[in-house]
């Protein structure tokens, strides 16, 4: 076992964006100018080598794990060192099959994003940034760590800050301190979540990795192992009324970084000022990291608390999902419709969550997943409008495909794909959710109207995805119209490297839409291996299924 | 002898009249003054209590307290000087370059 | 029923290459998409290898033939169901029913055959070759589409991929999966002229209408699915199965066939989903030939024909006929309106497009008459009732089979005619050939090459394209002998043999009475306006013969066409759906041929006797008639029409020059503009869009500025006064502040008092 | 912890135990003789005969160096910061020194001397960076360079620092509220003149005066509380008021006595409603004066607080929580939101600071609220003890963090106000082009303020939540896995005071930033392209500032633990 193999997944992409950052901090515009190149190429050699890493991990290569049957609150390649021992913080990280996908999905995006945004202005900054982002992404994904896991969950902030205050938009200004304020309220307050929790531990029999001074842990795999067990003898662990406020304090911090409705008016905004490069990593990754901390934390622990506010979350989800597509069709900026139907998405994953059901836990894990490289291709897509027509606004021109059949057959694809056209990505994942949703709905006897929000949202994400490419890519007669914004000069198609991240992207919507077993089945193992670990123990005959 | 209790009595009474005057006095020497006047309070309420508990190092007190209001006395005009050096003025209300 | 009792397995070295059956056209379809993109323009790609036309062509014929071994196979193993080969395991996950463990679900891909998918993946994959060859001779002749017909061919492959696969998926779930494939390539070839507004809207129409409809096949498939717990027909069509559902929840099972059906309206274009297809002809006349007439909306029925099973199972008795009954008239309804609509469309395009409309609905009324029977007769045991089944489900199939291959073959004829007068007038008006300087004025003139008003005394002109046009539309009208004939009686009958039981489906019934009639009408219309009389304008009088790509399948067809006699004595009218009245398995041909014949003209029971003459006098005397004698005539002088199609010529002369009358008032009439504007359901449907759609989500994109992240911002801006309040109390006057102070100090003092 | 000695004042042990205090006097001395040596002569009276006696008259030239006396000043504070190390590093011993009567008047522990830590510290960083500070021309002074160069003057200045490390070390070490309140009133003099020491311009007389006039009632108040403490108890021995406090606490007498001490206290640790001249303070005085009053005043007022609170009025009244708990509670409340919304809207920087730093003086207040409830229940409070002493702990590490953040950020102003003005926000701009460097630093200082993660001010922040939390939930985690059921009701309202300390971090977050936006997006004032002012002593000191915060943040373990056995010494009363 090379367990080794995960440090460097953190370590190396921080530290080296750091040693890049300090390097190019104190040279001047001309020695920037002549550093870029060089940077960004060392930029794409340790991102391609993080990929390496978890390609091999995923193909046995190091360490051969078999992602398949992990059992719940297990995880691989783990590692533990005392961090601040009187608080019993460590540096614990760990890989399950909930976290690997999102792992691999982060190493992938992070060479595709460089390669997207090659010619990004004042690379010898941005590069180094785009790879702290990803260390930052990565380190709360292994985190095993309560303290540590919260660390990098707001470190993430960071990077992204900057990446939007720097090479966004107009309004980037207003848009970066949004973004930040607003998802870090909902930190603290989930972090006042986690403090509680962690002082409702039982200090008479204290766990493993207490704190000298505190006499309690920070350590996940502990907390959880003890939870299960409180939980499994029948009784509430922490007591009814607490486990629902400190599920409802951690819920708050995940549902705003999803974002669900009403949430979300962070991201429109974040999304349509964030360059391409932030806004792919932002929505490819960043929003994943509420699902995730979903699944890691309140899931894991207040199964209870879960059951108890289902109906609380199928509500939230459904209304994100519906509320986001109407809401695309009122749209008139390209990034923003986006951004929009990224909050439409995000609902999926929250019905999935809401039902209760391997299937559609699995679903959601997938959401996650086929999201993650989707809505990327999606937001490059936008970021070639940017680049090249200087403008976003959907019916500013026409029949583009004319001159730009590269670009139009990206967003084509991207918009299939993300509409949910079946052998992409994306059609697998909602496909299982409303089969889920149905069989619960069946099993439970809930109304079937739950359904009608689905439905209509299939209708209309085929519904404004059409009518935004019929009025920016097609039509325009012989003449085409290129956008007012270029005033006049020709029209370009997209730089060789943007076709290549664009042919990359692609490549594996199609691959995880022909073949989703390849990332399916570990999610599938692991949605069963918690459902029969934690669920069944937990709430045995609850009324959550049949 | 008088009954401390008299003293502490008065000193309570210039000490409410010190803090009075302190806000609702303009002119910052008669601050100064008020301020004074609350030390003093102090002073004799010290003095009273050594009386009233036979322990001298009440008297102390009161003697470092003297040099205590003297030397903030000293700081105070001084600082008061330059003030009016440059605002032409030592009237706290008119003395507000500096605020919100 | 029958076919599914399990089999013997037929297993022969030519079945596990079914696969390839749609693997190939997928490999094409990357394969020219990139040659296409690397060699475009190149002289060698563009002319010998016609943009792709040439790739496409073999890998259409390699799946015809391998589609035909299978179909061999099939015929001779004769078995009822065959699983080709085992499943690919392709989604895996688990649910959990309320046990102490959650229990593994699958949805697999494999390949399934079974009497339906023969009869359909034969019409496909034949017809996707012959349009395919025509394709070569209509598009790379059309200089508009220079470097760009790759793109036609790699769409048509994988649509063909498409439609192939979704014949033969083994389960509901990549029936699907293969349908939303076609719907996207339809909505890629309608929009193959991307650069015309009204073809990129249609496309849009196309697919939106159509995924209107697929959202409820993809609920009604979850709904399946919940009932099954599988959507693989070995499963869903297993007796027991079935039993078992039918004895717990037969209602909702209804349900879930209902709204697949809904699914099916959208594909077929029935009412009231039928919007798209007229505006559909936007695409190249090959991609209606293919998709919009002979292949694709063929789905919608396929689909319907797949749910045979649960209305012919027995423990479903009598649970389903509402349903049936609503397929039946859904396809009555459609069938009368299109054929009216058809009656004053100028284009020759819309006239066929409208005529596909209402033959679809007749198939509709057709199985779902077939369902009705099964669902109510006792066929497991009483033969004659099985009979009656049989028959009406194989007449349904039969006219399907029928419609795809005269539909085919008329659409390739109206290509070839529009792609003549378009020549012509190019020739005429602008005296360049096509070169340089074509594509710009090429859209400049309001000249319409698809409306028969510039077209007239066409026959002499292209003998063979009139002569298919000829059969086609007497097989569609139904004329005796010919083609759709012996299906279109098959379906009228079973229409009213159910109306005798139900009377509920006199409807249906009338209505497909009543569209015979209509048919017979607005068919020889079209062909009398295009080919008979006096050419209508100069263009008309240049119009030359087409070429050999486009020759050769409508040769063929045509006489696919002529001999559909002879399918019918094969026993197609009845083998689709059984295996007792198998493909020549009791009778030989000609027994099975005279058979046909005394059936359909001399019935034994008096009813159907007079009904069969009733229908044939409507189709094929009063209709046609009509027809004749308002837009018959001969040809100009010195035109000489081939021998078989003088009589038709002379008779409509007669006719004309007997019965001519002023249709003038009728025509004005505001019936007539009605149906001009399609009856305005389009305009309804843009109306709803526009206002009721577009206002909410407008309404609630301001709502999510305003509202929510006005709640925002309001906390944002009202703390920032909040602030300024709060600053001001910091005056600047030391007074205040040593107020402040004594304040404090009052506070403290007031909470020790309280404390002590 | 190793057992108390005693020594007597002047005797034998004394210089050891007060070593780093003596080096002060020291430096005092020096900085008072050195730089008047010159070549001074007098005559003999009555003769023609001048004996030169080496002072005033022209100076030498090494004397007349007017960075001399920084450098005095910044060497002694700075050996005495070091001298406090050593002595923590070599496990200090307790040192208790007494007046020949017995009484009780120095106490050296780990407690005290953490406190010199920050108060040397902080002091020695302000004269090492204010070496090249007053050299250029202050906040539009009038006078001439040459007077500004006056090293006489120079010599005030560092020996008002000196002093006032002094008077601080005493605050620290006494164990008599009088000996206390003579340190502390030394200590406030020297920053009243301090604050007040650019008498050529406006605001800083006027800002000097506020910080005078405001202290001194207040001082004042606190003196008169001193007075009824001593009428009560008839010794102000801290020892002795808290056994009296035992026996007889709520009577009305020393309760108000607490009271009005508090009010001194609460000035100089900038509670509401006592803050108000800070803020006028702040942006009068030049920054590193400010850095001063921000954190090792404040922390002497903390340290003031806890001895006058946690020793004299120690929570052990009958319902096992403090009498002042309500009235601390509310204090600490109304500050904190206080600070932050009125720094939201505050343009200055040095403005915003001051508000900020009331905010984190609510804060601390809301951590000592905390300790105040130790005991509160009985039943689940468990072994509260240690809860206490995790709060105490949490507020030592705030105090010794916020000199490196809190400082550093004024640091940073302070070079933008040498080069023409802090006190506008947009004086800022570009800083990310003029300097980047600096303004990674003020960003690092900036969102360490705020408690983003990794920084310092999140460990600080992170502990007091932690400690208000753990006091909040005492032990019903033990109580719930015995099957006791608990409801949010149940735990100490401090709890509350955690989350309004969280939402009022996530409000701070958003000037922090507007400060980092305007210094990597504006554009730098017109005039104010070029480079910033040399001076390589006020940027080493930053570093060392970037470098704690970011050190402590990410590997805050050993300084934890420090504090921890500072505040295990505090408890020997307990």
């Amino acid at each position: 076992m090379q367990d080794w193999i995960s440090m460097p997944l953190v370590g190396f992409p921080l530290v080296a964006s750091i040693v890049l950052l300090v390097f190019v901090s104190n040279a001047d515009e001309s020695m920037r100018k002549r550093l870029s190149d060089p940077i960004r190429m060392a930029c794409l050699v340790f991102s391609l080598v993080l990929l390496g890493i978890t390609t091999g991990m995923f193909y046995q290569y190091f360490g051969n794990v078999s992602w398949e049957g992990i059992s719940f609150n297990t995880y691989e390649f783990t590692h533990r060192y005392n961090w601040i021992e009187s608080l019993g913080i460590h540096w614990t990280v760990g890989l399950d099959a909930l976290s690997f996908p999102m792992v691999w999905l982060t190493t992938f995006l992070l060479p595709v994003t460089i390669i997207a945004t090659w010619n990004e202005k004042n690379g010898a900054v941005y590069f180094p940034i785009v790879l702290a982002m990803g260390g930052a992404l990565i380190g709360v994904f292994v985190a095993l760590d309560l303290f540590m896991f919260y660390v990098f969950w707001e470190l993430t902030l960071i990077p992204m800050f900057f990446l939007i205050l720097k090479w966004g938009g107009k309004d980037r200004k207003y848009a970066s301190q949004k973004f930040f304020i607003y998802t870090f309220t909902a930190s603290v307050v989930m972090l006042l979540g986690l403090i509680t929790l962690y002082f409702f531990q039982d200090p008479v029999h204290p766990l493993n990795y207490a704190g000298s001074m505190t006499g309690r842990t920070f350590d996940i795999p502990t907390i959880t192992q003890h939870a299960l067990m409180e939980n499994s003898n029948g009784n509430w662990y922490l007591g009814a009324n607490i486990q629902k406020i400190l599920f409802a304090m951690l819920m708050l911090g995940f549902l705003v970084k999803l974002p669900a409705v009403p949430f979300h008016t962070w991201l429109p905004d974040a999304h349509v000022q964030a360059p391409t490069g932030g806004s792919m990593l932002l929505a490819g990754v960043m929003l994943k990291m509420g699902a995730y901390g979903m699944f890691r934390l309140p899931v894991s622990l207040f199964p209870h608390a879960l059951q108890y506010f289902q109906l609380v979350l199928m509500v939230i989800g459904m209304v994100s999902l519906v509320w986001g597509a109407i809401v695309c069709l009122g749209q008139t900026n390209l990034k923003k419709m986006v951004a929009y139907s990224s909050v439409s998405h995000m609902g999926v994953i929250l019905i999935g969550i809401a039902t209760m059901q391997p299937m559609g836990w699995a679903a959601a894990l997938f959401m996650m997943f086929a999201h993650g490289i989707i809505s990327p291709m999606l937001f490059a897509v936008c970021g070639a409008f940017k680049h090249h027509y200087h403008s976003m606004e959907i019916g500013a021109m026409r029949g583009m495909a004319k001159h730009s059949p590269w670009l139009a057959t990206s967003m084509m694809f991207a918009w299939m794909a993300s509409l949910g056209l079946p052998l992409l990505a994306g059609f697998v994942a909602e496909l299982m959710m409303l089969i889920a949703l149905w069989y619960f709905l069946a099993a439970e006897g809930w109304s079937v109207f739950w359904m009608v929000g689905p439905a209509l949202v299939l209708a209309i994400t085929a519904g404004y995805y059409l009518w935004s490419m019929q009025r920016t890519i097609f039509e325009g007669g012989d003449e085409t119209q290129p956008p007012a914004s270029l005033h006049g000069e020709p029209v370009p198609d997209i730089a060789n490297p943007e076709k290549l991240a664009m042919i990359l992207l692609a490549f594996f919507t199609i691959l995880f839409g022909v073949m989703p077993w390849i990332a399916l089945d570990m999610m599938h193992d692991w949605t069963i291996q918690i459902f029969e670990g934690l669920i069944l123990p937990v709430l045995g005959g609850f009324s959550g299924g049949a | 002898m008088i009954d401390p209790a008299l003293v502490s009595g008065l000193s309570a009474l210039m000490f409410v009249i010190g803090l009075g005057g302190a806000f609702t006095r303009k002119n910052a020497i008669i601050v100064l003054m008020c301020i004074e006047l609350m030390l003093n309070a102090a002073n004799m309420q010290f003095a009273a209590a050594a009386v009233h508990h036979g322990d001298t190092t009440g008297w102390v007190y009161t003697l470092f307290a003297i040099a205590i209001a003297a030397s903030e006395v000293a700081i105070g005009l001084a600082i008061f000087l330059a003030v009016y050096g440059q605002h032409e003025t030592i009237s706290l209300d008119d003395v507000d370059v500096l605020k919100n | 029923m029958a076919s599914t009792e399990s089999a013997p397995l037929v297993h022969s070295e030519w079945m596990q290459f079914a696969p390839l059956i749609i693997l190939l056209p997928m490999i094409a379809f990357a394969v020219i998409l990139f040659l296409g993109r690397v060699f475009n323009g190149h002289p060698f790609w563009k002319k010998n290898l016609k943009e792709g036309g040439l790739i496409a062509l073999p890998v259409m014929g390699a799946s015809l033939i391998l589609s035909l071994l299978l179909i061999s196979e099939f015929l001779k193993g004769n078995s009822g169901v065959d699983q080709v080969f085992e499943q690919i395991a392709w989604i895996n996950t688990g649910i959990w029913n309320g046990g102490s463990t959650t229990e593994p679900v699958s949805f697999g891909f494999g390949i399934y055959v079974d009497h339906v998918t023969v009869m359909l993946l034969f019409v496909a994959s034949f017809l996707c070759l012959l349009i395919n060859m025509f394709s070569i001779g209509y598009m790379n002749t059309d200089p508009i589409n220079d470097n760009r017909n790759h793109r036609f061919y790699a769409e048509f492959v994988l649509f063909c991929a498409g439609m192939l696969g979704m014949v033969l998926a083994d389960s509901f779930l990549w029936l699907f999966i293969f349908w939303e494939i076609m719907g996207l390539c339809s909505y890629l070839l309608i929009g193959f002229y991307y650069e015309r507004p009204s073809a990129a809207s249609a496309a849009k129409k196309a697919f939106l209408t159509t995924r209107i409809g697929d959202v409820f096949l993809m609920i009604g498939l979850v709904m399946l699915w919940d009932l099954f717990g599988s959507l693989d027909y070995a499963v869903v069509f297993a007796t027991e199965n079935i039993d078992a559902v039918a004895a717990s929840s037969a209602g909702t099972l209804q349900w879930a066939l209902g709204l697949m059906f809904i699914g099916a309206v959208g594909k077929s274009a029935q009412f009231p989903l039928h919007v798209w297809l007229p505006d559909a002809m936007e695409g190249p006349t090959p991609v209606s030939a293919l998709i919009h007439a002979a292949t694709m909306v063929n789905a919608g029925l396929y689909l319907v024909a797949r749910m045979f099973p649960f209305f012919g199972a027995e423990s479903l008795h009598g649970d389903l006929d509402d349903l049936a009954f609503i397929i039946a008239s859904v396809g009555g309804i459609t069938a009368v309106m299109a054929a009216a609509i058809a009656f004053v469309q100028m284009d020759l395009k819309k006239v066929l497009a409208y005529s596909t409309m209402s033959q679809l609905a007749y198939i509709f009324t057709g199985l779902g008459c077939a369902m009705y029977l099964a669902n109510t007769l006792d066929w497991h045991h009483d033969s004659d009732a099985h009979y009656i089944v049989v028959v009406a489900f194989g007449a349904a199939l039969f006219h399907l089979f029928n419609h795809a291959m005269a539909k085919g073959m008329l659409f390739m004829a109206s290509g070839s005619v529009i792609h003549e007068v378009h020549h012509a007038h190019h020739h005429l008006h602008h005296h360049d050939d096509h070169g340089d300087g074509h594509d710009e004025n090429h859209h400049d003139d309001d000249f319409d090459a698809q409306s028969m008003e510039n077209m007239g005394g066409l026959a002499s002109k292209m003998p063979i394209t009139a002569t298919a046009m000829l059969v086609g539309s007497a097989s569609i009208m139904g004329l005796p002998l010919i083609g759709g004939f012996w299906s279109k009686e098959g379906i009228i009958a079973n229409a009213w043999r159910v109306a005798q039981d139900d009377p509920r489906f006199l409807f249906p019934a009338m209505c497909v009475l009543l569209g015979a009639a209509m048919t017979g009408f607005y068919m020889s219309r079209m062909w009398f306006k295009t080919f008979a009389g006096k050419p209508n304008n100069e263009v008309a009088a240049h119009v030359g013969p087409t070429n050999i790509w486009i020759k050769t399948p409508l040769f063929i067809l045509t006489f696919v066409t002529l001999s559909s006699i002879i399918f019918a004595g094969m026993g197609f009218t009845h083998w689709a759906s059984d295996t007792e009245y198998s493909f020549l398995s009791e009778k030989n041909l000609l027994d099975g041929i005279l058979y046909e014949m005394e059936h359909a003209f001399a019935n034994s029971d008096p009813f159907f006797f007079i009904l069969t003459y009733v229908a044939i006098f409507m189709g094929a005397v009063l209709g046609p008639g009509l027809a004749m004698a308002l837009y018959g005539g001969k040809l100009a002088e010195g035109e000489e029409a081939k021998p078989w199609m003088r009589p038709v010529i002379a008779l409509s002369a007669w006719a004309n020059k007997r019965f001519h009358f002023d249709n003038t008032a009728i025509r004005e009439s505001t019936l007539a503009t009605a149906l001009e504007n399609r009856l305005y359901i389009d305009e309804y449907y843009d109306k709803a869009m526009v206002n009721i759609v577009a206002g909410f989500s407008n309404k609630v994109a301001e709502a999510d500025t305003e509202v929510i992240d006005g709640t925002i911002k309001a906390i944002e801006s009202g703390s920032q006064s909040l602030s300024t309040v709060v600053r001001s109390m910091t005056t600047g006057s030391a007074r205040d502040y040593i107020l402040m102070v004594a304040v404090g100090t009052l506070a403290i003092f007031l909470f020790i008092w309280g404390v002590a | 912890m190793s057992n108390l000695t005693t020594v007597e004042a002047f005797g034998d042990g004394f210089v050891s135990a007060l070593c780093p205090e003596l080096m002060l006097f020291a430096g005092l001395l020096l900085l008072i003789i050195v730089p008047n040596i010159g070549k001074g002569t007098f005559r003999i009276p009555g003769t023609q005969i001048r004996l030169p006696w080496l002072m005033g008259g022209t100076r030498f030239k090494f004397t007349s160096d007017p960075r001399l006396p920084a450098w005095i000043a910044s060497i002694t504070l700075g050996g005495a910061f070091l001298n406090v190390l050593y002595v923590f590093s070599q496990g200090l011993e307790r040192v208790v020194i007494v007046s020949e009567s017995g009484k009780e008047l120095l106490l050296i522990n780990g407690f005290s001397r953490i406190f010199e830590m920050i108060f040397f510290g902080a002091l020695a960083l302000a004269a090492f960076s204010s070496m090249n500070r007053l050299q250029v021309k202050g906040t539009g002074s009038k006078v001439s360079e040459q007077e500004l160069y006056n090293n006489r003057r120079q010599a005030d200045f560092y020996i008002l620092m000196v002093t006032c490390a002094l008077g601080m070390s005493v605050v620290a070490l006494a164990q008599d509220l009088f000996v206390l309140f003579i340190g502390l009133e030394l200590a406030s003099f020297s920053t009243y003149v301090l604050v007040a020491f650019l008498k050529e311009s406006k605001v800083g007389v006027e800002s000097g005066m506020k910080y005078f006039i405001v202290g001194s009632v207040a001082s004042g108040v606190g003196l008169y509380g001193l007075s009824m403490l001593y009428l009560w108890a008839g010794s102000l021995q801290f020892s002795v008021l808290a056994t009296a406090f035992a026996e007889s606490g709520t009577t009305a007498l020393p309760l108000i006595g607490i009271g009005f001490v508090l009010v001194g206290f609460g000035f100089k640790v900038s509670a509401a409603p006592f803050h108000f001249a800070a803020p006028d303070a702040y942006a009068g005085a030049i920054s590193p004066v400010a850095g001063v009053l921000a954190t090792a005043s404040k922390a002497m007022g903390m340290l003031g607080l806890v001895r006058m609170l946690l020793i004299v009025a120690a929570p052990e009244s009958s319902d096992g929580s403090a009498v002042w708990l309500g009235c601390l509670g509310a204090m600490a409340a109304i500050t904190m939101t206080w600070g932050n919304l009125a720094a939201l809207g505050s343009d200055n920087p040095k403005r915003m600071l001051a508000y900020s730093s009331v905010a984190h003086a609510g804060y601390m207040l809301a951590a000592l609220t905390a300790v105040g409830a130790w005991n509160w229940d009985a039943t689940v409070s468990g072994d509260a003890g240690a809860a206490a002493v995790a709060v105490m702990t949490a507020l030592l590490f705030h105090l010794v963090v916020l000199v490196a953040f809190k400082l550093g950020a004024f640091l940073v102003l302070s070079i933008l106000e040498s080069e023409g003005g802090a006190s506008r926000l947009s004086s800022l701009g570009g800083l990310a082009k003029r300097e980047p460097l600096l303004a990674v630093a003020m960003f690092i200082f900036m969102i360490s303020l705020a408690g983003v993660p990794p920084m310092a001010g999140f460990l600080s922040k992170l502990l007091v939540i932690m400690g208000i939390v753990r006091i909040a939930v005492g032990d019903m985690g033990a109580e719930i896995a015995d099957g006791g059921v608990y409801v949010l009701a149940d735990m100490h309202w401090v709890w509350w005071l955690a989350l309004l300390m969280v939402i009022n971090s996530a409000i701070s977050v958003f000037y922090y930033l507007r400060v980092v936006v305007v210094m990597f997006f504006d554009e730098p004032e017109e005039g104010r392209e070029g480079p910033l002012p040399s001076g390589w002593q006020v940027r080493l000191a930053i570093l060392a500032c970037v470098v704690t915060t970011l050190f402590v943040g990410i590997a805050g373990d050993a300084l934890i633990r420090l504090c921890e056995m500072a505040a295990q010494s505090l408890n020997y009363s307990w």
